[in-house]
């Protein structure tokens, strides 16, 4: 709930303590629902705490929490950004093309042209919401659109695989023991809690979600710090772009539909208001790993499809609701 | 004589059309306090978001230290050495106090990162400077009106700007802190920053103003010397026609008692207040800021149910567990803060005046547009409500205005209890002596009102009795001939 | 002893056809016997969801999989994942461009598309005019039923082809879609080739509903599915049965040979159904399952199945 | 931009009418952009204008029309709803279910429990938001699963058709040369206008999304009314279920995947804020009309898969962008 506690100042006596403590579950609910959720899933299934199925969970949530992680800048600052699946999909479809086996390509040139077409686009979504004061909603889904329609255009509507092996190391190598892809993630997840937290940038994040006339009559450019969220989203969905066509060797026109849910989902659970300027960067880390669990889970203990969707419904509003009725305690 | 500081004439500016401005004209000099003065609606506020770069003006020019500027946002006025404290409150509620002093001008760490350290050093010194007992790691959100009304002051104080303009700042706060203002205005004028300073209350014009400016439906009326000009002449040359400052108190209590509270309590709000009010009386309470007011006039409202202790109204038990309760039992209460709990600002002021009585302008669960627009009329009228429809959103409206409107919705729920919470809150001196009035003539027969206000004068102006709130509780009732200012600032502090 | 536990990763379970692969499955003898254990997955129409299932499946250790991949190329990791870790994977319905599957029971895809162009062209004869309603673009049923159509059409210079757009599998959707081209060609379309029937069946629909008989309008759709039945037996259309039965059950069967225990359970009887179909101890790479036309003849006989 | 005022006072003088008429044009910019995007249309396709694709446009557009009018009295309290396209699948499967040619049901039992089981559904939704204050997004993101799970486990995963003609005349049928749904439609929208325009309900929808303080401390049972207009989406999505299972002649369990996506962009195109208060169902309606009008003249066109994404995405940019510049210029 409240964002800005945390920034604790040095105190001394136990009931600050107290109140700390009972100040950071409040804050992070969401911790104690995942906690839950894990202690019930290790419970039930003997195959949950297994080192290989956690690293198998991180990598899991890898591509949704890079996509997560965007959406978060772009959410605190009361927008929204429907097109991460396309634009997901578009630059790993560009950069797929020039990684495959006989292209030749240094790897750098892949990298570089997949994140650039993310980027590329999301500046797009940024000017139009920023300066064209187009409705985030209205924007992000014509580029949704565009985006998909682009990634047909330039691929043809055809998979393009045969990646090289050094491209596939991205979403399918290891350092010492931790997926490359979780690696990835794990960057960015403290690239953006550093930003968000002890930057002047992250700062006016907030002040443009949580006031916008505030924040322009304290002199931010808020235009501009609007357009630098949604490039920051575009540029991560270059990122997981890379990171999806690496994991399944392969981009696919059709990768990505339907991922802006999971992403917005993530962000929401995190506790993080659609209404803007309160969230924080950790609710997000844990609500990518709640839905990751969540599925990971089902998976593990085998429950059907028909009612998987029912139970991971139900486990994502009680957790929410865990979360939220321990805030209206304290 | 030298270059005025800052220079605005022939400032011009309209909405979709309709002028709000037409000739604004100011002249500040260095190290004064300029009051401008105006009724509600006169184009005060607009023409000091044109010289904030806010709103941009259609004509005129605006000069600093005689070289023309345009400011094209705030941005560059903040950079030209200008500050603003406006009207209308923008915290950023997440944030805390030290952040939103410092918003866009962090102490910073190797350029880009927030010395948080040395913010909120820097904070909890100007806050000590100020006498202001805030900590500065607190969420603006958790704060009162008045409170967070201090720490846009603080934000436009430490700016150490040149010019600094105050919107109606001591409208959302109680004398004492007016005073921690005024301190902090005269060491600013000792510096030789140049204030524009806007109140509706004549008190703090006459002390701490050096000159005055006189608007009057959006153009420039006269300017001169604060120390040449009288009271009379200034509420008239203000309102345009002739008018006494005075309270209009003439109603008369009787001896029934309409409602009684009893060792009412609520978390650490407030706690053993116990009351009573007669019918045809206006019970005036009077506390610091903080010391629980609001909250029990919440409570009695059911916005925020009582925790400890009853009350009985016309002797029967009164137990309010939503506003719903207490609106059937009569009851109506303007809130202090319009923009978060008075008003849907969006939405027009025809709406807004029959929000809370609905059901009155309809038939069947439908609305009659024609009854709409006959409720809120006479209010328009009576209360000199100054719009060009009455389906212009509130939120286009001057504040003083947007108050009136607020009232304007609870009178219209024809309670016999009035509950007020800074009643004219932005209010000019024309439409307040209206308020009283009016007030006077509703506390008759069987209705009263109990009534909070910052403004000691107001209290003693128009309370039959006070009762003082310190700390959450009663600390004494005053009537009569103890209804004295400082038997008020006794008991409170 | 404990049954075999069989894992069964499908693309999707949104749409009739692979329900029904389901379905087959869950009726298998081995099944219903008790011997073998099936978890179905449901990939949720995305490779990377797929690719997930695989990680769980192979934590689970489940002791083999079938797989019916959304791509022919992004299975391929998964498989080799599956297969390093001593878990045989067979792939069945859709294709997927690697040496390490154990073996693939499925029906190919490309002449699926060659029958359901030839189909619509036998009706309308050299000279007409088609329109086409594609899968979701970029599936590798779209893809190479799309080749197979390509192939008919370059065969058969005279038919022209009006308009060729993707309805997602959809029926709803081919249904707003036919309803415009027949605005848009009003007479002129003589032929809708459909690379599914749920497809097909949204076109008949906007047919009737502007005024016209599928019976003047030759239409052809793949899979079988019930409705598509249905329609062969008021001549409305023409389908080619997917045989979701022997892809399912053959593909079981197989995977049981490969853990050597085709001799222990039950095999289906999916083998006496198609002679020409050849058991080979379930040791072969690939089991092609025939493409059925479905006629007036057999149409009964399947429609009864179905109950 | 202005939600109340064009409830026009009698007014005499010239330039009242002329200011009556830019504002309504600036209230509703965005039926000006219906309007060119129109004649656009019918320049460069003959047969746009035919009263017959104009009915197809309509009776094409009406499911989503009767969902997005339900989502506008959501969105109006600063809501959403995602769970509409499974919430009408489950109703479409319920009611086929009853409709089927042999269940000799007579048709009101279908129609009957199809509204049903939407409206219970809506009912979850506005318990948990209203009572438990569950935020919407998650609550209805978790109901987009569930009800799907429902629709799955109710149906077995397979389609029920051959459903009885009466019922089928819901969707195919027509009334003096116009289709049924279109009917159902436009009684729909009649109902939702005149309700939002003229009921202290529809007062109260306003009040709530507004300032949803002021309208607690205004006497307004705040939570009744958000619990109703989940409900409301509820019924109408139960509408919606009949409608689709009657035009596609069968209860499909993928049916309406996505469909949250096209109603709530149908609001918001209409210029109904996502912050909640401000808005009208006539711009829902010309919403809902851009979109099918897009859809059928690309189909019209001939426009091809690849680049119908592309262009759909722009034109809905372009159409907002025409909308939202006027009203800066006035
Ligand atoms: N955004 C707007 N759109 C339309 N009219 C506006 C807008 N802002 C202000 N006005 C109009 O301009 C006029 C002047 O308003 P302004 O706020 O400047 O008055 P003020 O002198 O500050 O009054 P107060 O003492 O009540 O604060 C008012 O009539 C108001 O309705
Ligand atoms: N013990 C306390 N702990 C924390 N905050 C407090 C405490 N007491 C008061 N406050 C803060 O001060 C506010 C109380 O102010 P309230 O508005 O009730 O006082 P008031 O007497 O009406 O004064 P005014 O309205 O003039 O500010 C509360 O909203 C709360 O945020
Ligand atoms: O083979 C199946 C069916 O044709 C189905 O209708 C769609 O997906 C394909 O892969
Ligand atoms: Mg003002
Ligand atoms: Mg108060």
């Amino acid at each position: 709930m409240n964002q800005a506690s945390s920034s604790a100042t040095p105190t001394t006596s136990a009931t600050d303590h107290r109140n700390r403590i009972t100040g950071f579950l409040s804050d992070y609910g969401i911790i104690v629902a995942f906690i839950v959720l894990c202690v019930i899933l290790s419970v039930v299934s003997p195959y949950f705490l297994g080192v290989n199925n956690l690293l198998n969970v991180l990598r899991q949530v890898s591509i949704n929490g890079v996509l997560a992680i965007g959406m978060t800048f772009v959410i605190l600052t009361r927008g929204i950004d429907l097109s991460v699946g396309s634009m997901m999909a578009f630059a790993a479809m560009v950069a797929a093309s020039f990684a495959v086996v006989d292209s030749g390509m240094p790897l750098i040139v892949p990298l570089t042209l997949g994140l650039a077409a993310g980027l590329a686009l999301g500046c797009v979504n940024g000017v139009m919401v920023a300066r064209f004061a187009i409705p985030p909603f209205v924007m992000t889904l014509g580029m949704l659109s565009m985006a998909r329609g682009l990634t047909y255009i330039y691929s043809d509507g055809m998979p393009i695989s045969s990646l090289s092996p050094s491209f596939l190391w991205l979403g399918q190598g290891m350092v010492v023991g931790i997926p490359v892809p979780v690696i990835l993630f794990a960057a960015v997840f403290m690239l953006a809690w550093f930003t968000l937290r002890y930057t002047t940038f992250g700062r006016y994040v907030y002040a443009v979600g949580g006031n916008p006339t505030a924040a322009r009559l304290s002199g931010i450019k808020v235009s501009r710090i609007t357009f630098s969220v949604y490039a920051i989203s575009g540029l991560l969905c270059g990122l997981a772009g890379l990171m999806i066509a690496a994991r399944t060797s392969a981009a696919l026109p059709q990768a990505g539909v339907a991922y802006e849910l999971d992403a917005i989902a993530a962000v929401v659970i995190g506790g993080t208001s659609l209404a803007g300027g309160k969230g924080r960067i950790v609710g997000t880390l844990f609500g990518v790993l709640i839905i990751g669990v969540i599925n990971n889970g089902l998976d593990l203990l085998g429950v059907s499809s028909f009612y998987q969707q029912l139970v991971k419904g139900a486990i994502i509003v009680v957790a929410v609701m865990l979360d939220r009725s321990r805030l209206s305690n304290t | 004589m030298s270059t005025p500081l800052l220079h605005a004439e022939g400032i011009a500016k309209s909405f979709s059309g309709v002028p709000a401005l037409t000739n604004g004209q100011l002249s500040l000099r260095a190290g004064t306090v300029h009051a401008l003065c105006g009724g509600n609606g006169a184009g005060k506020s607009t023409l000091l978001n044109v010289l904030m770069g806010i709103l941009q003006r259609d004509a005129g020019y605006v000069q600093i230290d005689g070289r023309e500027v345009n400011f094209p946002s705030p941005h560059d006025a903040l950079d030209t050495g200008i500050a603003m404290i406006s009207q209308e409150l923008e915290p950023v509620p997440d944030m805390t106090v030290a952040e939103n002093i410092f918003l866009g001008r962090e102490p910073r760490l190797m350029g880009a990162l927030v010395d948080h350290r040395r913010m909120r050093l820097q904070a909890e010194q100007l806050l000590r400077e100020l006498e202001l007992h805030l900590p500065a790691n607190a969420r603006l959100g958790s704060l009162s009106i008045a409170d967070m009304q201090m720490v846009e002051i603080a934000r436009a104080i430490s700016r150490d700007a040149r010019v600094i303009i105050m919107d109606e700042p001591t409208s959302a706060i109680g004398e004492r802190e007016t005073e921690l203002l005024f301190a902090a205005v005269e060491r600013l004028k000792a510096r030789g920053t140049g204030i524009i300073y806007v109140s509706h209350r004549m008190n703090e014009l006459y002390r701490i103003a050096d000159d005055y400016t006189i608007m009057r439906d959006g153009t420039f009326i006269e300017t001169g010397a604060m120390a040449d000009i009288d009271r009379h002449r200034l509420i008239t040359t203000v309102l345009g026609k002739e008018l006494d400052e005075e309270y209009a108190k003439y109603n008369r209590p009787g001896a029934d008692t309409l409602l009684e509270v009893d060792d009412y309590g609520r978390g650490k709000d407030f706690e053993r207040v116990s009351l009573d009010l007669k019918a045809g009386e206006i019970l005036g309470i009077f506390g610091l800021m903080g010391s629980g007011r609001s909250e029990f006039l919440d409570a009695l409202f059911g916005a925020a149910p009582a925790e400890r202790g009853s009350a009985r109204l016309r002797g029967a038990p009164f137990q309010p567990r939503e506003p719903g309760d207490a609106m059937r039992a009569g009851i109506a209460y303007v809130t202090e803060d319009r923009k978060g709990s008075g008003l849907v600002m969006g939405a027009s002021i025809k709406r807004n005046v029959t929000l809370a009585s609905i059901p009155d302008v309809a038939r069947n669960s439908l609305i009659h547009e024609g009854m709409e627009d006959a409720v809120a009329t006479p209010f328009v009228e009576r209360l000199q409500i100054k719009a060009s429809s009455l389906d212009m959103p509130v939120k286009q409206m001057s504040g003083g205005n947007q108050q009136k409107v607020v009232l304007a919705k609870w009178l219209q729920t024809q309670p016999s209890i009035l509950l007020l919470d800074e009643p004219t809150r932005g209010v000019d001196v024309g439409a307040k002596r209206e308020i009283y009035a009016f007030m006077s003539e509703f506390a008759r027969d069987d209705r009263a009102i109990i009534m909070t206000s910052s403004e000691i004068p107001e209290v003693l102006g128009m309370s039959d009795r006070v009762i003082v709130f310190r700390k959450g509780r009663i600390s004494g009732e005053l009537h009569g001939d103890e209804l004295t200012q400082e038997n008020l600032v006794r008991l409170s502090s | 002893e404990d049954p075999l536990r069989i894992g069964a990763a499908t693309y999707g379970l949104q749409g009739e056809f692979m329900q029904l692969w389901s379905n087959a499955l869950e009726a298998h003898p081995a099944v219903l016997s008790g011997d073998v254990e099936v978890t179905v997955f449901d990939g949720r129409y995305d490779a990377l969801v797929q690719s997930n299932q695989f990680d769980s499946m192979i934590t689970r250790q489940y002791d083999a999989i079938l797989f019916v991949p959304i791509d022919a190329d992004a299975c391929v990791a998964p498989v080799i994942k599956a297969s390093a870790a001593g878990i045989p994977v067979v792939g069945s319905n859709t294709r997927c461009n690697t040496d390490q599957l154990a073996s693939f029971v499925g029906s190919d895809d490309v002449l699926a598309g060659q029958m359901v162009a030839q189909q619509v062209i036998d009706q309308i004869g050299d000279n007409g005019k088609v329109v086409v309603l594609e899968g979701p673009i970029g599936q590798s049923a779209q893809i190479d039923r799309g080749e197979g159509i390509d192939k008919v059409l370059a065969e058969n210079p005279g038919i022209e082809v009006l308009e060729r757009r993707t309805a997602n599998w959809s029926r709803a959707e081919a249904l707003s879609l036919m309803e415009n081209w027949l605005t848009a060609h009003r007479d002129e379309i003589g032929g809708v080739i459909a690379q599914n029937d749920e497809m097909a069946i949204g076109a008949i629909q906007a047919i009737i509903a502007s005024g016209r008989s599928p019976n003047d309008i030759a239409i052809a759709g793949v899979d079988g599915i019930t409705d598509a039945l249905k329609a062969v037996t008021q001549e409305q259309m023409a389908t080619i049965l997917q045989d979701a039965t022997a892809q399912a059950q053959g593909a079981l069967d197989v995977a049981l040979a490969r853990l050597g225990k085709a001799d222990e359970v039950p095999l289906s009887d999916i083998w006496e159904r198609y002679p020409e179909l050849e058991w080979a101890g379930g040791e072969a790479d690939t089991y092609n399952i025939p493409w059925t036309l479905v006629d007036q003849d057999n149409v009964a006989e399947l429609l009864e199945q179905r109950q």
